[in-house]
């Protein structure tokens, strides 16, 4: 009873309407060709929760780009234009949350906590709808936990027991996100045999993740 | 009067002058990310990347870029010896927690309270807060770094914010192309002047009133 | 009957046949650590341990401890291929977050509301709970494994705790050397009996009103 | 300017009457080292925030022995019995906490959290004198940061930046307490070079770590 599956199939346990949390920041550490198979799929009407909507024209972006997403959590979407003009054309519902928040609310989902008091937002729009909470004569917002029913992930390497390492900068939202979702899919560069990774190397245990798929290498194409 | 150019380099020594060796900095895009090369002999300090390292280096040469090394604004970097990477939780437990010494960052607007809006300009320009948020809320040191005008010349030192402000009351410290602005409980005192200007030529273009260091409303 | 030691393998194994292949599980010292050593063939737990790791392994060899490699109860242990190590943080947002299949735990009163008190007893015992209120609280289900009666007699499956609370209402079932209970909305339900003891027997061990397996009251 | 210096100096450091928080679980991870030194130095009037106090005869035990400590914050003192002799007597405040809740109380003050909400305790004591919140119909325990003016952690291995490693089931509370307090000393079996540890390895980034001591070897008493 492995964990590593292929691509289709993966892909295949994320239906039209779910939400979906997606490791990655600006695109590194993104799960790009999960993504590119979500597109290929044309999965529909999604519930995206990610930093950001990647730099147009990356595998994250085009989730946008494709209309597979009715509704966006991120806290940055600069980098994306289209989403800025999905969003203004009242096309696409976008959420904008703090990033240290948005962090601490996917942590909480994975942590069985009901929620964290921050600092961050006090004095701005992030207030609003939000319950404020004064703890030694500092105000603090009450934000609540985020999960969702899929997470797409991004690895360096992982066994077949589905623990994960990750690499440098790539790591980010990547082992939040596989402890607060349903079902946890990561793409990983390199699979090894179970007992090939230390314990203490490990950054995800593997009881969070449910699917592993092999990266392809891609030829990267010649410049000119 | 320094040209343009010369006067956002004596911007970014300025500000280069607020650290001492070992500080914890967190530099922003643009101008705040040109004062690590601007730094007083001597002095090192460790610069944060919120996307989850710590020890930023200099950009890599050509040919040496590594893809999961870039920073927070998507570009590749490198890790010094001695730096450390960690995810997004263990990040902005640094920041929010107090452990940034002090963050460089522009605005759009500040105001004589410390307010700061950065984020948003609604109708025109969405992009999100992404990090800045925690930044200006968790630093023990926020400096805005920015020129001190709007490129349509629209004044961006006021005595009120009317963007959406990033956070409330946090500015210590406006370092722009025309002095050195210290936000105080009295209100902004103009610590420094840029070579060249005068007093009132700094307060012609600033909205808030200006105080001296001897902290005396001035007559412009 | 059996004697008490074969009552006690007996529960033991019974315990060991509430699992499946995969699933994440928590033993806590003493009658439940036990169970690992008893699953029906084929049968692949892995085990966690609150100070830190998941995989936990056989006892180490004399000669091979790892003074880094203990569990929860501070013995000698190992972790198994395939097996990993973590901060506290991360171990209780395991526990806490739902990610644990089952907690086997002993107690020292357990009620038919599925309360469970096993921390304390005021003005003689305070260990403390450790773990066991988030292990209680946060794993998808809770056995508790432990002899039917305490060592003097005392009756320990009640209509009511008396002792103070290690959780309210997170028991869902209570393996003993004398049956199986099964906590209900309904009730507390004796789903078996140990080899050798009736029904009225079990019940005569037991405060709370047992119910046979058809969920009605049975006239003891 | 290194972080490296002598155990003397490190634990001159601890003034009387401040609060200090030990990593370790029943003696594993525990910085022995530093504890011995405490109580050679006579330390008095000690808060202590730790998971337990030791076993009867191990360094961690000997802070309660010696009397270096009046008030204790722990989740367990079951496997020292002169812990639970001194508070019966009255002799030492004791406060009970659940594990995973201490853990994220320490976690908060680190992280600049107002606080949490956790499920744990809910019913119980632990629940006397704390604020419930409600959230999607469950309750839930507000539990308020905690932090020291000291952190005395154990590392297997830390580089001259102050950058540590953990191993095995060492690590526990000791990367959590290298957030939450104002000076952090670190025992340390290994002290290597600035670079010689790779960024990913990093368990608690150097920032938070202020002073590091080289564990000394002690021969190991043969038995009999």
């Amino acid at each position: 009873m492995t964990k590593v599956i292929r691509l289709e199939e993966a892909i295949s346990k994320i239906e039209n309407g779910m939400t979906i949390m997606v490791g990655g920041f600006i695109g590194c550490g993104a799960p790009s060709q999960l993504l590119e198979e979500v597109c290929r799929k044309q999965v529909k009407e999604l519930t995206l929760i990610a930093n950001d909507t990647g730099i147009l024209g990356d595998a994250m972006s085009q989730l946008i780009v494709q209309r597979c997403v009715n509704k966006l959590i991120a806290t940055h979407i600069g980098t994306n234009k289209e989403t800025g003009r999905q969003m203004s054309a009242g096309e696409l519902e976008v959420k904008l949350i703090p990033q240290g928040t948005l962090v601490e609310q996917i942590r909480a989902a994975g942590a069985g906590l009901g929620g964290i008091l921050t600092p961050t937002g006090i004095g701005t729009l992030v207030e609003e709808g939000k319950q404020k909470l004064v703890v030694n004569d500092t105000e603090y917002l009450l934000e609540l936990p985020v999960r969702a029913n899929v997470a797409l992930l991004n690895a360096y390497k992982a066994d077949k027991a589905g623990n994960l390492v990750y690499r440098r900068a790539a790591r980010n939202f990547n082992p939040l996100m596989a402890t607060a979702a349903d079902t946890v899919i990561a793409q990983v560069d390199r699979i090894v045999e179970v007992g090939e990774i230390d314990p203490d190397e490990v950054m995800t245990p593997g009881i969070f993740v449910d699917y592993l798929v092999q990266k392809q290498p891609r030829e990267v194409s010649s410049v000119g | 009067m320094l040209d343009k150019e010369a006067r956002i380099d004596w911007l970014v020594k300025r500000v280069a002058q607020e650290f001492k060796t070992g500080d914890v900095v967190n530099l922003g895009i643009g101008i705040p990310t040109r004062v690590a090369n601007a730094l007083p002999e001597g002095i090192k300090i460790i610069l944060q990347s919120e996307n989850g390292y710590m020890g930023v280096g200099p950009v890599p040469e050509a040919g040496k870029e590594d893809p999961d090394t870039v920073n927070a604004g998507g570009q590749y970097a490198t890790i010094l010896p001695g730096g450390c990477s960690f995810d997004s939780a263990m990040s902005f437990a640094i920041i929010r927690g107090g452990h940034v010494d002090a963050t460089v960052l522009g605005a759009l607007q500040v105001d004589e309270d410390g307010n700061l809006a950065s984020w948003m300009i609604p109708g025109k320009m969405v992009p999100g807060m992404g990090g800045a948020m925690d930044l200006v809320v968790g630093a023990r040191r926020v400096i805005v770094a920015m020129e001190h005008a709007a490129k349509n010349g629209g004044i961006k030192v006021l005595k009120k914010c009317t963007l959406p402000l990033t956070a409330s009351r946090q500015v210590n410290l406006i370092v722009t192309d025309m002095g050195v602005i210290e936000v105080t409980p009295k209100g902004l005192v103009l610590r420094e002047i840029a070579p060249g200007l005068t007093f009132a030529e700094v307060q012609a273009c600033t909205e808030a009133i200006l105080l001296t260091p001897e902290s005396e409303i001035v007559e412009v």
